[in-house]
């Protein structure tokens, strides 16, 4: 709750009232509502969202009665992006406002930290933004200790494969590009995005020329898209989360021939134009939903929802973090306890449409057990771009407003022609 | 059983620093229950060699033994360990411990496992306490203590460790006369208890009660050993710390205009340093035109005076300018109003070429002003001339403190407050600053107050002299009865 | 091509180095301070000309002049609010005095920080660029932003130096970095010299932040990196030496644009560290360094 | 002086206060007690680094480059063999120990900001070192350690207690030994000390060894409390901060004061929490109050009311 006060210094008071009064007041009546722990990035862009999209679905549930007349309170943790903080907040969540499910951070080194703590003090633990493979990896590893934690979001792998087909369908096939060079951060999350990059662009048609990560903490982009522009590649192919703005707004000032295609979370967050002074003009950016793509029925309801609320449109983890809710509290209601085992079975038993699709969790003994299935009918995702100040959805093409178009400095199919 | 072998004996010994010589070819030896007297004007390399023996610096040449044993070169705490203590003139107890601790410091042992206390130690420091007189205050933290009592601090921790030879910095500076005597008297007992000591001072009168031998530096150099009394009779020493005969420019203190209410006006002037007191009751008065010299020893306060006069110090009673009380004003507005000091640190702008360090003093003149004044200066000084685009640091010691004189007369003051403007320089140099400030005298109507504890460079330009002697004024008067009223204590 | 590549680019981020460190060691040449509410100080200033220029529409000039404003008011600040009371303090003995200062201006830093990201959230953020485009020199093409950055960055170091060699006031400050009372003897005030210094000082900061936040963008996260590079290369180049950081920002700024080209950006900050730490064993004072 | 020490007021109110400290299991929650377990940890690195500035009046910027060492060797020997965790933590001990040596090397040879900045650089390389080896040490990520000693609250709480309350007691009772004296004369004048045939190069290096050892030992322990080590948690710069900013809060030079200071930061920064990012400002704000308006810190202020009453 703190979070979405945080950037309303005005009602911050009011907030803070609101979220010490809880504790007591949760005592008081029994069996007492759901309490959902949140812990999230709050000065982050992606972070932000996370909360305020779950208290929206809390708040709607609520409205038509809570799950089994049971209220639902969302509970929040800033964790100022740090591990530590992280697992002090799980902590706190559990054993001190013992809520019944932690929803937790977009970034994957923090979820990694809290899912040992999800099995050691045995709570269901969600992701709605965290991308690493790992996650899932460590579940199928030691399912009996980790099976508390879901991962909420697409795993890097699965995003590179979205990515590949994107780029299949409008860079191969539409642009005749032949040769990439994969741009990505040094973090946990791209380690295995890159090795399936590596894996399945070479299959769609993209020779990858060259394979460059950046610590996350670079500010001067210039050597490394000199060297890019040096190998002429007919595209970059981004993995970037943690920065955004920067290595943007220096393809645009550099004036970088070359476009830029892939992932780039920052990138679906409303602000990042402003924040880049309209550089990302041209940016394309894969996406689990965009701005008026109605993905399914309940996408753009959220949206509208979100942003009559919060005055913004959510980032990525935004629209998963709305969905955890339900798919908790559908859960919950589901196994008719809030028991840590029986939610777990629940929950793996959950086939639920949410705003980014239709979501059903990889069952045990899959090697991405508690991952999200993918692909036709369940979650396709998108690909969008910034054009003129609006985010525009390119792909797939059942769902697309619109083609791409790069910035008149970007060089496209030069290869082809 | 070598009873005749000297306790400590230094043979030879020279230190340079970078260009210049602090020592040249030093050497004297101190027999077990000797005390010998180790003198020199600020400057002769007096505390250099001390610091050779204590292994604070290590000699470029020469032989330090204590008992025979060559220690020239070792690192301090091993030559402590040999046998070596030291009083340090300014003393740093630990603020933090009472009394006993810091005696008790004195003689623990250099282990690193001596983390247990040992009940011996504190009888023994107990002891040692009773003897130097701080029995009753064992127990009191040093801040609250008087100066005097820090000073036996120091003299407890050095004799703690019984060591063979005693080194002792300015036993009795900033002490009051009875304070004296009761110094004197521990440093005896440590002659009786048959350690040989060091007393290292700016002059032999202080000590004279003290010492068995006097050896006597100056410019680095020995100049003269033996008895007191020889040493004082000495041609040589009476003529660095008392000069020739005196042929002196006095003008009567009634030939000045303003007899009335003179231009600078000191009155009962009392300045403590924490618990010392520096100053105590002074009262000075300079006419318009006069000049007037303030002869004292080190640490008698003359520095502190002018400190006080230029507002860079806190004091009680009160100073006029012209009728004016200064206090409250600040330190650079004393300055601009006309009373400037050149100060005994110099204080140049090492950085910045001679000329510039002119420019800075005559910052607020015209342009044209600015360059006549250089030029009268240059003339006043001719090396600087030669000098002028040379940085200031570069400079010997006899240009800088020319250049430190005329940068401070660039600013055009009605009052020149010179302090100790010869301090270690050799004499061809005094004698061309005192030609300076002869026709600095005759040519301009300037004030001057000097500070010096050089009586041969002082008297021949001063219409009245002032003797400051322990933060207080001793003696007025004209310098023609100076030598035979006072000038003993000045050797 | 590559030669020049690196020739360029490092000749543009040295500068920025260099108009960062040559006001943090100006400060401690003269007042003996070592500010480590530096870093802050630049990133708030950035952040004002971003929000000033962009949020509040005043556009990029007077954007850019806002965010200087801001870096001279917070340097006084920290003159007035942090240095000036402990300096005078009677509580502090002398010789702890520093690690207090230290100590009080890394948590001022603090404070910065943390009211930038309250304020205004801790992502990246990009000022609106004075000037657009790009220009090819030597077959390189370069932002127009990266040259406008280098030369400003020169003309401000330019400007200080005539200020500190051709003014009245400029000499009594390098006066004052040599020898204070010297200084105070002369009738000068010392006081004053200070708060000259600081304000001085806030301008080099405002202006090397507002520029770094165009030419590359801040966050709130880089005040600290920001302090410890104006702090490396301030004692490689030896404390309170304008001269010596100058030629220490180029060393660092080439050694790490060498660095990111030639072996892998991923690198780019080490070898600037381990030549660092070889000065630092084998000649402490640092390259130019007096003291 | 053995009976003047348990006599000394700070002794004997600590004594108690642990006592009741070692208490509250029964009657606090879990999350209090996981919140106290990492100021007790916090409250080790400044009692070590007020050794160092304290009493050998070394200004070490650097603290975290030992509690690092300490616990990125302990954290990555587990996760690359797990030997036993006892075994871990000698290993992080050792190599940070190994570091307070390097340290010490400068240290004993430049004065001033000099040495402070030796140390900070030698926190900015570690980290750059954990960065760049991230295969090894996890890098930017993190390194999630597989064990931790236990997962029960009041388990980690009493061992961090303990584990501060020992500390404490040996760096205090050395700060007061008579070591502890030669060390104070060797940082307050060395050519002093020397002149009483102490060796000064000798006593400082063992503190830093020291130092380094209660360092190394808390950042170990930390490890296998959090179960992850990442540079935020234990390298960052800002980590030093707090330890420094810690110790001069609690009154430098006190030992004891240093533990309270680290403690009330930690406290207050929970405390503040739900303030949200206004938290770290307010708890900077009020550090800087302290240092600006008591700069004897907490344990001052309360001398200054004994006295004043």
């Amino acid at each position: 709750m703190q979070m979405s006060c945080a950037a309303r210094p005005l009602i911050g008071a009011v907030c803070v009232g609101i979220s010490l009064a809880a504790a007591p007041l949760a005592r008081a009546e029994d069996p007492g509502p759901i309490r959902i722990g949140v812990i999230a990035e709050a000065q982050a862009v992606a972070g932000s969202s996370i909360p305020s999209a779950a208290q929206l679905a809390a708040d709607e549930i609520n409205a038509q009665g809570g799950v089994d007349g049971r209220k639902i309170e969302i509970v929040s943790y800033d964790n100022h992006s740090s591990s530590a903080e992280s697992v002090r907040a799980f902590q706190r969540a559990v054993s001190e406002d013992h809520v019944n499910a932690v929803i937790g951070s977009y970034v994957s080194e923090v979820v990694l930290a809290l899912e040992p703590w999800a099995g050691r003090l045995k709570t269901v633990f969600i992701t709605p933004g965290a991308a690493s493979d790992l996650i899932t990896a460590n579940i199928a590893k030691d399912y009996e200790h980790n099976k508390y934690t879901f991962h909420g979001y697409l795993t890097s792998s699965s995003i590179a494969r979205l990515v590949c087909d994107a780029a299949k369908d409008m860079l191969v096939d539409g642009l005749k590009m032949k040769t990439a060079v994969v741009m990505s951060e040094d973090a946990a999350w791209t380690t295995p995005l890159d090795a399936s990059y590596a894996e399945c662009l070479p299959k769609i048609g993209l020779n990858v020329l060259d394979h460059i990560r950046f610590s996350p903490d670079t500010t001067d982009f210039t050597p490394i898209f000199n060297k890019i522009e040096g190998e002429k590649p007919d595209v970059i192919i981004t993995g970037i989360s943690h920065v955004g703005v920067q290595p943007t707004v220096q393809w645009k000032s550099q004036q970088v021939p070359i476009p830029m295609f892939g992932v780039a979370s920052q990138a679906t967050n409303s602000t990042f134009w402003k924040d880049t002074n309209g550089a990302t003009e041209g940016v394309a950016y894969q996406g689990v939903s965009g701005p008026g793509v109605a993905v399914t029925p309940k996408t753009l309801p959220f949206v509208d929802a979100f942003q009559k609320k919060f005055g913004n449109i959510p980032s990525y983890c935004g629209y998963t973090a709305y969905d955890d809710v339900y798919i908790i509290a559908d859960a919950i209601h589901r196994a008719g306890s809030t028991d840590s085992d029986k939610l777990v079975a629940a929950m793996e038993k959950t086939d639920y449409v949410g705003t980014i699709g239709r979501v059903q969790f990889l069952p045990e003994g899959d090697p991405h057990v508690h991952g999200l299935k993918t692909g036709e009918g369940l979650i396709t995702g998108l690909f969008l771009q910034w054009q003129n100040g609006k985010q525009v959805n390119m792909w797939p093409s059942s769902l697309a407003s619109g083609k791409l178009q790069f910035p008149s400095f970007v060089k496209t199919g030069t290869a082809a022609n | 059983m070598s009873g005749s072998e000297p306790r400590l004996e230094v043979t030879g010994l020279s230190k340079r620093f970078g260009g210049l010589t602090a020592v040249r070819d030093v050497g004297f030896s101190i027999q077990a229950g000797e005390i010998l007297g180790l003198i020199g004007p600020n400057g002769s390399g007096k505390s250099t060699v001390m610091k050779a023996i204590l292994g604070v610096e290590r000699p470029d040449t020469g032989s330090v033994r204590v008992d025979g044993v060559e220690v020239a070169g070792w690192p301090s705490h091993r030559i402590a360990r040999l046998g070596v203590g030291m009083v340090f003139q300014h003393s740093r107890p630990l603020h933090r411990q009472t009394v006993l601790e810091n005696i008790l410091l004195g003689l623990l042992p250099d282990h690193l496992l001596a983390v247990l206390p040992d009940p011996a130690n504190e009888a023994r420091a107990r002891a040692i306490a009773d003897r130097v007189g701080l029995g009753a205050v064992l127990d009191r933290r040093p801040s609250t203590l008087p100066f005097a009592d820090l000073r036996r601090i120091e003299i407890a921790k050095a004799i703690a460790r019984d060591p063979k030879v005693v080194l002792v910095d300015e036993p009795f500076a900033g002490l009051t006369a009875r304070e004296t005597s009761a110094f004197a008297k521990l440093i005896a007992e440590m002659r009786d208890d048959g350690r040989a000591v060091l007393i290292v001072d700016h002059n032999v009168k202080s000590i004279s009660a003290l010492v068995d031998r006097v050896y006597a530096m100056y410019v680095g150099e020995r100049i003269a050993e033996g008895s007191v009394a020889e040493v004082m009779q000495n041609e040589t020493v009476r003529r660095v710390y008392l000069g020739g005969a005196l042929e002196t420019a006095a003008r009567p203190e009634s030939s000045f205009r303003d007899a009335q209410t003179p231009f600078l006006e000191v009155e009962k002037l009392s300045v403590f340093y924490g618990k010392a007191q520096a100053l105590e009751d002074v009262s000075i008065h300079v006419h318009q035109g006069e000049f007037v010299a303030i002869v004292g020893l080190n640490g008698a306060g003359k520095t502190t005076l002018f400190n006080a006069i230029s507002g860079l110090r806190k004091y009680g009673g009160e100073i006029r300018r012209q009728g004016q009380a200064l206090r409250g004003k600040s330190a650079a507005s004393i300055a601009r109003a006309g009373i400037v000091q050149s100060p005994e640190g110099r204080e140049l702008f090492t950085e910045m070429t001679v000329r510039e360090n002119l420019e800075m003093g005559g910052g607020r003149l015209e342009e044209k002003e600015r360059a006549e004044r250089s030029e009268f200066l240059f003339d006043l000084f001719p090396i600087l001339k030669a000098r002028a685009r040379q940085t200031a640091g570069t400079l010997s010691g006899g240009e800088q403190q020319m250049l430190t004189i005329a940068r401070a007369l660039m600013m055009k003051p009605d009052l020149l407050i010179l302090d100790e403007p010869t301090l270690g320089l050799a004499p061809v140099i005094m004698e061309q600053i005192s030609k300076a400030l002869e026709r600095l005298r005759g040519r301009t109507d300037i004030t001057v107050l000097l500070g010096e504890q050089n009586v041969t460079f002082a008297l021949p330009h001063a219409d009245r002299v002032y003797v400051l002697e322990h933060g207080r004024i001793v003696w007025e008067g004209d310098p023609s009865r100076f030598a035979a009223e006072v000038g003993e204590r000045y050797l | 091509m590559l030669f020049w590549q690196i020739l360029i680019d490092g000749f543009a981020i040295s500068a920025l180095y260099a108009l960062g460190a040559t006001g943090f060691t100006l400060i401690f040449g003269v007042t003996g301070v070592l500010n480590l509410s530096h870093g802050a100080i630049m990133v708030a200033a950035a952040v004002a000309a971003w929000a000033a220029a962009g949020n509040w529409g005043l556009g990029p000039y007077l954007g850019a002049m806002f965010g200087v404003g801001v870096g001279v008011l917070l340097s006084l600040a920290t003159y007035f609010l942090i240095v000036q009371r402990l300096q005078r303090s009677r509580a502090i003995r002398e010789e702890e005095k520093e690690i207090f200062i230290l100590t009080a201006t890394l948590l001022w830093g603090i404070m910065i920080q943390e009211a930038i990201a309250y304020l205004f959230t801790n992502n990246a953020k990009t000022v609106l660029p004075i000037v657009e485009g790009v220009v090819t020199i030597a077959g390189v093409r370069t932002p127009a932003n990266e040259i406008f950055t280098a030369c400003v960055c020169w003309l401000a170091i330019g400007a200080l130096w005539l200020f500190v060699n051709r003014t009245r006031a400029g000499k009594a400050v390098l006066a004052a970095s040599m020898n204070p009372k010297g200084v105070t003897l002369l009738g000068i005030e010392l006081s004053a010299v200070y708060v000259a210094v600081w304000a001085v000082y806030g301008a080099l900061a405002g202006i090397a932040g507002v520029l770094l936040g165009m030419f590359l963008g801040v966050s709130s996260y880089s005040a600290g990196p920001l302090t410890a590079s104006a702090f490396s290369i301030v004692v490689l180049g030896g404390l309170g030496s304008v001269s010596g950081s100058l030629i220490a920002a180029y060393i660092v700024g080439y050694l790490e644009t060498l660095t990111a080209y030639l072996i892998s950006p991923a690198y780019r900050a080490i070898p600037a560290l381990l030549l660092l730490v070889a000065v630092m064993y084998v000649r402490p004072r640092g390259l130019l360094g007096r003291r | 002086m053995l009976a003047r020490i348990l006599k000394s007021p700070p002794v004997w109110i600590s004594l108690i206060v642990v006592a009741v400290a070692s208490t509250l299991p029964l009657y606090v929650s879990g999350y209090v007690l996981g919140l106290l377990t990492i100021a007790y940890y916090f409250g080790v690195f400044s009692m070590a680094w007020d050794l160092l500035f304290g009493f050998a009046n070394e200004v070490n910027f650097g603290p975290t480059f030992l509690i690092g060492l300490g616990a990125y060797t302990a954290g990555i020997l587990d996760s690359l063999y797990q030997p036993p965790i006892i075994l871990c933590i000698a290993a992080g001990v050792a190599a940070s120990v190994t570091g307070g040596v390097v340290l010490a090397l400068p240290a004993l040879r430049v004065r001033g900001p000099y040495f402070g900045l030796t140390t900070l650089v030698a926190v900015l390389m570690l980290q750059n070192f954990v960065v760049v080896a991230a295969e090894l040490t996890g890098g930017e990520i993190g390194l999630t350690v597989p064990d931790v000693i236990s997962i029960n609250d009041r388990t980690n709480y009493w061992i961090a207690l303990g584990f501060m309350t020992v500390s404490g007691a040996i760096l205090y009772g050395l700060s007061r030994s008579p070591v502890g004296l030669i060390l104070q004369a060797s940082g307050q004048d060395a050519v002093q000390a020397a002149a009483l045939g102490f060796n000064v190069t000798k006593h400082k290096l063992a503190a830093f060894i020291v130092s380094a050892f209660f360092s190394g030992l808390a950042g170990a322990l930390m490890v296998f409390y959090l179960g992850a080590a990442s540079v935020g948690t234990f390298i960052d710069v800002t980590v030093g901060v707090q330890v420094i900013v810690g110790a001069v809060l609690g009154g430098r030079r006190t030992i004891l004061g240093a533990a309270i200071g680290a403690v009330f930061l930690i406290a207050m920064g929970e405390a503040l929490r739900p303030l949200g990012d206004l938290s770290t400002f307010i708890v900077s704000a009020i550090a800087l109050f302290v240092v600006l308006v008591f700069p004897g810190g907490l344990l001052g202020m309360l001398k200054g009311a004994r006295e004043a009453t």
